[in-house]
C-alpha cells in the first residue's frame, strides 16, 4: 500500500477493506455486525483487522441469525449509529429478507420522514468459484423490486474502494453486491477523498464503443469486457456500461448509450426471469422506440436453482453466450 | 392421533401482585414499592383516560372515520405500569396495541389515530418521543429494541430500551433471536410480554405449553410474571428490571398475564371463538377499579372522581374533532418520505401522479 | 348452493373455501395449516367450517410463526401430504422467506428429483380494502422470480374454486394469490368435476378486442374489463388477457394476443420496477419486435411502499390510468 | 461498555457419560443401557470407517477431487451413537457435517461425496434413506423435521423423526419456531444439537450464556445434555429420547457435548482463532480411544482391530476411486429435476443450453 492519496494496487476485497476502514475512521458511529467478521475477519477477510484495530464493540461478531443481524443494525440506526452488516453469502440472506423488505426499507416511510435508516449491507454474491448450495447466488432483483432500498455493485477494486465508503455515508439503506469471484483480481485504487468521484447512483461506460452496447454488472463486467474485445477482432465496437448501481438504474446513462449504439444485451448472472434485464429492456424498450434496430437481448442466468458447481461454467453467462447475444440482435 | 390442547400450566398464577382484585394493598418482599398516593391517582388517571380514548376510537371506527382499531381494553395496567416505569432517556418499541405506552411517552391520541384513520403509517417522530412507531408484523421490534440498547451500551449511557409484543408474538423466530441477541450482549433491554391469553382466535396454547416468563431461563436471563392488571406491581417489576438493565445487568423477560377484554380489533368477533363467561371472569380482575377501591379507601373522595370524569369527558371530545380533522397524506408527499436522499424515480413518479390527478375534473371512478 | 356439477352463485372466497372442502374431500392427505384457519375460519373466513369437518388434525391453528408454518408443511410433504398453508395477508410472507425460497422451491431439485413439494401457500394479496401498513401488498414478483415455484392468482370466483383444486393437485409448490378485495364478490362457479377446464398455467382471454390488449391478473382483471367497456365507448375495441399463472407465464396466449392488436397495456398493483410487467414487456418486445406499434405500456404501483390507505385509490391502478396507458400506445 | 463475554455455565460439565475417556464403564441410574460387547465392536466399527471416511475425504479435497469437505473428526461418537439409535422407520433430518448419520441410514460415502465434489446437490433419495439430504441454511432442518412429526402422529405410526443441528443454529430463529412447534402438538421428534464449541470463528460464548439443553425448559420439554465423545451415552439418551417420542411423550433436546477437531472446513484456518492447546485439551476425550480401551480391557484382541484396520483400507480405496468416478450431473438434466410437472420456461431454456453446449468444438473460454 501507498500513501493516502497515492495509488495503489489491491485486490478487490482488500479495497473494500480499506474503503471500510477508511468509513470507520471518518465516522465513529460506523459499526461493523456479522458471523465470523471479527477475529476471522471474515470468511472472504473483508473485515481482515478490523476488530483489531477498532474493537469488539465496533466489529461485532453476532449470534448465527441473519434477521438478528439486521433488526439489531436497523435498532442501532435509531440510535444513531451506522452499521454495516455483513452477510456471510448471497443465500443467507433470506432470514433475514423480514427485517429487511418490511422493516429497513419502510422504517423511513413509516415514521413520516424522521428516521434516516443508514444501513449497509453487504452480500458477497454470484457464482464461479465451486461451491456447494446457497453461495452462488444473484439475488439482486428482490431488493431492486423493493422500494426503499438502494442496491449496488461494484466490479473493480477502485469502485469497491469508493462505493463501500459512499454506501456508508448514504443515510438510506444500501443492499451492496461484491462480486466474490473477483476479490481475488487485482487494480490500481486512489487512497483517500476524491470528491471529484462518480456518485454512487451512476452506471459508468467502461469501454466506449458504436455498434452494441453490452450492460453489466459485478462479475458479469469482465466478461462483457472480453467479449468486447474479441469482438473487435471481428470488427464489431462494443460499448459496455456498467450499471453500478441497481436501484435506482442509472437509466439517462442507459438511454444515451442504447441511442447511440441501436443495439442492447444485457448480461446478468441471476435467473431470466424478472431478473433486473427484464426491466432493463422494458425501459430501454419504452424509451428508445424507434431507435432500438433490435430487440433488447438478455444473457442471464437460467430458471433453475443454481446448479452444482461442476457444471455451474456451462450456466454462467461467458463471453460466447454475449457474442451469440450481440450477433442476434444483428439479425433483426 | 389427535393431541389434547395442554393447558400451559400456571394459568391460575396471576404473578406478583401488590393490589388485589379488591384494592388491598400487598407486600411483596420481592418487589417492593414505594409511591404517594397521588403518585397512584396520577395512574388511575392515566388508565381512566386512556380507557376513554379506547372507547371513543372504538366509537370512531363504528361511525367510519377510524379504518381499524386494536383496543387495548382490560390490558391498561399493564401498559401504564410499564409505560410510567419508563424514564425519559429510555426508548419503547412496541407492536400495535400499546396505546397505553404511547400515552405515557406523552404521544397524543391523535398522533396515533393517524394510524388507524389511514392517514399516515406513523403519527409520531420516534425520536422526539422515544418511542418507535407502531409495528404491525410480529415480533420484528424486539430486534429493534435490541439493537437500540446495544447502542446505548456503546454511548455508555444510563438508559435501557424495551421492547413490547403479546404472547402469539413469542412464537415468532425474532423474538427468539432477539433473545440470543439480548443475552449474549447483556444489553439493557427489558422485554415485555403482555399476555392478554389470545392470538387473535388461538389461545395461549396454541403457542406455549409452559408459562412464557419460562422462556428467558433457556436463554440465561429472569423471567418474571405480574399481575398485568394490577398497575403497582407492574409499575414495580418494570421499573426494576429497567433499573437492573441500566445498571448492567442485562435484560429480563417480563409476562404482564392479563386480558384482552374486547375483540382483537374492531374487524374481528370474538363469539366465534371464545365464550362470553371467560370474558366475564376477567371482568371481575379490572384494572382501573381495583386501584378506584383502593384510592377511596386512601379517603380519595368523589370530588377527585368527578374531576376526573370530567377531564375524560373533554378528552374524548378533542379526540373526536380531532380525529375528524386530522389531514390526510398529501398522496404526493408520499413519495418524498421513501428515501433520504434525491432518487430519480420517486421524482419522475410524483410528477407522473401528479399529473394523472391533475387530469380528474368530476369525481372518480372507483378501481 | 346447487347440487355438485350445477351452476350456483358465489362470492370469490366461499367459491375457494368450496375448492378447498373438494380437495380435501377428494384426498385424506391434503391438510390445511395457518393462524387462525380453524375456529376462526380464517380472518376472510376461506377456511369456514373446514375445521369442524375435517377435524383438527387437518386443519391446523399453528403457532404464529410463518416460517415455521412453511416449514412445518416442507416435513408434511415429505411424509406424504399435501399441505396446504394459509398466510394471512401477503405481507406476512416474508418472515417464510427463506423456507419458501431455499427450502420448498429448491428441494426438488436437491434431491435429485425424488421429493416432490406438493405445498400451497395462499395469499390474500392487494390493496384496495383500507387496511393498515402490511395488509395491502402485491409481492407476487418475489415469487416469479424464484426458480421451482409455479405462482398463479384466481380472478373471480369460478376460477377461485377449480384453480386451488388444481394447484392442490400440482406436485410442485404453488403460491396461490387471491385478489382480497374480490372476495365477496359473487359469480357463477360450477361445482363438481370438470375435466375440460382451462389448464392452471394457461391465460383466459377475458373479453377479445382487436385494438389493444390489456394484460392483467387477481383484482386488476376488473379494472381491465371495466376500461374495456369504456373504450368501447370512444369506439375502441380492448381485448383483455387474464394471466391467471404467474409463473411459468402463458407466453403463446400472450404473444398471440400482441400480435393481432399490436399494442399492450399490462397493469398490476405491485410496484413498477421489476414488476410482472416488466417481464412482459420484454419478451414482447423480442417476440414482436415487428409487430408492436408500440412499445408495451406499463400502468402499476408506484416504487414506494403501499401508501396509507385514505389515499391508497390514488396510488391502484385505475380505470383512467389504463385508458391512459391504451391511449399512449396509440401516439407511436 | 464492553461487555465481557460470559462463559456459559457447566462447561466443566460433561453430561450423561457411561464410558469414561479412560474407557472405564459407569452406569448412570437415569440412563441405562443394555448393550453386548457385539453391539459396541460394532459402534467402535462405524466410528473408525467414519474416521477414516472423514480423512479420506479430507485428502481428496486437498487434491482437487472435492469442492470442499466439512469434517466430522472428534464427533463420531455423536453422530454414530445418535444415528444407530434412529430405528428404520424413523428419520433424520441434519445439517452438513452428519457424515456419520447418513453412514448410519446406510448412504454410501460416494452418495455423499457427490454433494462435496460439487456433482449433485444432494446423492440419495430421502425417503428410501429415511433420512434428508444435506441442509445448509443453518436451522431450517429442525422445522422439516418437525413437520414431518406431525405426519407421524397422523399416520398413527410407530416412528419419529430427529433434527441434527450444531450450537451456532441454536441462535436461528427456524430452530425457536421448531421447539414451539413440537412442543404445541407434542410431535415424535428429538432435536439431536452437536455442540461442537465452535460456529466457524465463533465460540459458544457468542450463541448463548446457559448450557444449551437448557434452552428446551423454555419451551416445556426435557433437555438434556449427553457426553458427546461417549458413543455408549450417546446410544442410551438418544434411544431413550426416540422411545419416548414414539410413545406420544413429545420432544426432547439433547445436547451432545463434542468439539469440533478439525477446521470448519477445508477452506477454514482455525489458527486465526483457536488455541491449538484447546484442541489438545480434547484429544484427551477421544471418542474412539475410549472405546478401544474398553473392548481391549473386555479381551476384545488384536485380530480383530487388525481386521478393522483392513476393511478401513478398503473403504479408503473404494471410496478415492468411486470419488474420482462420480459422474458429474449432465447439466441438461438440471432442468428436469426443478419441477415434477411439464414447465414450459424449463423445456426452452433446456434447449437453448443444448444449442450452446452444441456450438463449441474446442475448449471453452473461463468466464
Ligand atoms: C408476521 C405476522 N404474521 C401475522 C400477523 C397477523 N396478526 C396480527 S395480530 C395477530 C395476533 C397477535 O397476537 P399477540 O402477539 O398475542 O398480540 P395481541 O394481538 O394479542 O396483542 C396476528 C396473527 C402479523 N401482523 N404479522
Ligand atoms: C442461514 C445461514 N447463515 C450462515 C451460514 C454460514 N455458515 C455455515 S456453517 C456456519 C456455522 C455453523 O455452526 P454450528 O451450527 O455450530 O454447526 P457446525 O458447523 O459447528 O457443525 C455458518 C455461519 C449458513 N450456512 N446458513
Ligand atoms: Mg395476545
Ligand atoms: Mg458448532
Amino acid at each position: 500500500m501507498s500513501e493516502p492519496g497515492g495509488t495503489t494496487t489491491l485486490a478487490l476485497g482488500a479495497a473494500i477493506n480499506a474503503g471500510l476502514r477508511q468509513a470507520m475512521d471518518d465516522d465513529p458511529r460506523v459499526l461493523v455486525l456479522g458471523e465470523d467478521v471479527g477475529r476471522l475477519g471474515g470468511v472472504f477477510r473483508v473485515t481482515d483487522g478490523l476488530q483489531k484495530d477498532f474493537g469488539g464493540d465496533r466489529v461485532v461478531d453476532t449470534p448465527l441469525a441473519e434477521s438478528g443481524i439486521v433488526g439489531a443494525a436497523i435498532g442501532l440506526a435509531v440510535r444513531g449509529y451506522r452499521p454495516v452488516c455483513e452477510i456471510q453469502f448471497d443465500g443467507f440472506v433470506y432470514p433475514a429478507f423480514d427485517q429487511v423488505v418490511s422493516q429497513l426499507a419502510k422504517l423511513r416511510t413509516r415514521s413520516g420522514g424522521t428516521l434516516a435508516m443508514p444501513v449497509v449491507i453487504r452480500i458477497p454474491y454470484g457464482g464461479g468459484i465451486g461451491a456447494v448450495e446457497h453461495h452462488s447466488e444473484s439475488n439482486e432483483s428482490y431488493f431492486v423490486h423493493t422500494a426503499g432500498l438502494r442496491v449496488v455493485a461494484c466490479s473493480s477494486p477502485a469502485d469497491g474502494y469508493r462505493m463501500i465508503q459512499e454506501a456508508v455515508r448514504s443515510d438510506d439503506p444500501v443492499v451492496f453486491y461484491e462480486p466474490k469471484r473477483r476479490y481475488w483480481e487485482k487494480g490500481p485504487v486512489r487512497l483517500g477523498p476524491a470528491a471529484d468521484d462518480l456518485p454512487l447512483h451512476r452506471a459508468r461506460v467502461v469501454r466506449p464503443g458504436t455498434d452494441a452496447t453490452v450492460v453489466a454488472h459485478g462479475a458479469m463486467v469482465r466478461v462483457a469486457l472480453d467479449a468486447a474485445e474479441a469482438a473487435r477482432a471481428e470488427g464489431r465496437s462494443l460499448e459496455v456500461v456498467d450499471l453500478r448501481s441497481l436501484s435506482p438504474l442509472d437509466l439517462p446513462t442507459l438511454v444515451d448509450s442504447a441511442r447511440r449504439t441501436r443495439r442492447v444485451v444485457v448480461v446478468h448472472e441471476a435467473p431470466r426471469t424478472l431478473g433486473l434485464g427484464a426491466e432493463i429492456a422494458a425501459e430501454l424498450a419504452d424509451a428508445c422506440f424507434y431507435e432500438l434496430e433490435a430487440p433488447v437481448q438478455r444473457v442471464t442466468g437460467y430458471d433453475v436453482p443454481y446448479p452444482p458447481s461442476r457444471v455451474e461454467e456451462d450456466f454462467l453467462p461467458d463471453l460466447d453466450r454475449v457474442l451469440d447475444a450481440v450477433d442476434r440482435t444483428f439479425g433483426y | 392421533m389427535s393431541q389434547p390442547l395442554i393447558d400451559p400450566p400456571g394459568q391460575d398464577d396471576p404473578g406478583v401482585q401488590l393490589l388485589t382484585p379488591g384494592g388491598r394493598r400487598v407486600a411483596d418482599p420481592g418487589h417492593p414499592l414505594d409511591v404517594d398516593l397521588p403518585t397512584v391517582q396520577g395512574l388511575l388517571r392515566d388508565m381512566t383516560l386512556l380507557r376513554r380514548f379506547d372507547s371513543e376510537a372504538t366509537a370512531l371506527q363504528r361511525q367510519g372515520e377510524l379504518g381499524l382499531w386494536a383496543s387495548c381494553l382490560g390490558q391498561e395496567a399493564a401498559q401504564v405500569g410499564a409505560g410510567r416505569a419508563l424514564a425519559p432517556a429510555d426508548f419503547a418499541f412496541t407492536s400495535y396495541r400499546e396505546h397505553g405506552v404511547a400515552w405515557c411517552r406523552g404521544i397524543r391520541p391523535t398522533q396515533m389515530l393517524r394510524f388507524w384513520r389511514g392517514s399516515a403509517h406513523g403519527g409520531w417522530d420516534p425520536r422526539a418521543a422515544g418511542m418507535g412507531n407502531y409495528t404491525v408484523i410480529i415480533g420484528a421490534q424486539a430486534l429493534h429494541a435490541v439493537g437500540y440498547a446495544m447502542g446505548i451500551q456503546r454511548d455508555g449511557a444510563d438508559a435501557a430500551a424495551m421492547a413490547f409484543f403479546g404472547d402469539g408474538a413469542t412464537s415468532q423466530g425474532d423474538v427468539a433471536e432477539a433473545f440470543t441477541f439480548a443475552a449474549v450482549s447483556s444489553a439493557p433491554v427489558v422485554f415485555f410480554c403482555q399476555n392478554n391469553q389470545w392470538a387473535i382466535s388461538e389461545p395461549l396454547s396454541r403457542q406455549t405449553r409452559v408459562p412464557l416468563w419460562q422462556r428467558a431461563h433457556g436463554f440465561g436471563f429472569p423471567g418474571v410474571r405480574v399481575d398485568g392488571n394490577d398497575v403497582l406491581a407492574v409499575l414495580a417489576v418494570t421499573r426494576a428490571a429497567l433499573a437492573q438493565a441500566r445498571a448492567g445487568g442485562g435484560p429480563t423477560l417480563i409476562e404482564a398475564f392479563t386480558y384482552r377484554m374486547a375483540a382483537h380489533t374492531t374487524s374481528d368477533d370474538p363469539s366465534r371463538y371464545r365464550d362470553a363467561a371467560e370474558v366475564d371472569q376477567w371482568r371481575a380482575r379490572d384494572p382501573l377499579l381495583r386501584v378506584e377501591r383502593y384510592l377511596r379507601a386512601e379517603g380519595v373522595g368523589d370530588a377527585w372522581f368527578d374531576d376526573l370524569g370530567a377531564e375524560a369527558d373533554d378528552l374524548a371530545e378533542g379526540i373526536r374533532s380531532g380525529a375528524r380533522a386530522l389531514p390526510d397524506t398529501d398522496p404526493l408527499a408520499v413519495f418524498d418520505l421513501v428515501y433520504a436522499e434525491p432518487h430519480p424515480a420517486m421524482a419522475r413518479q410524483q410528477a407522473e401522479l401528479a399529473a394523472h390527478l391533475a387530469s380528474f375534473t368530476g369525481p372518480r371512478e372507483p378501481g
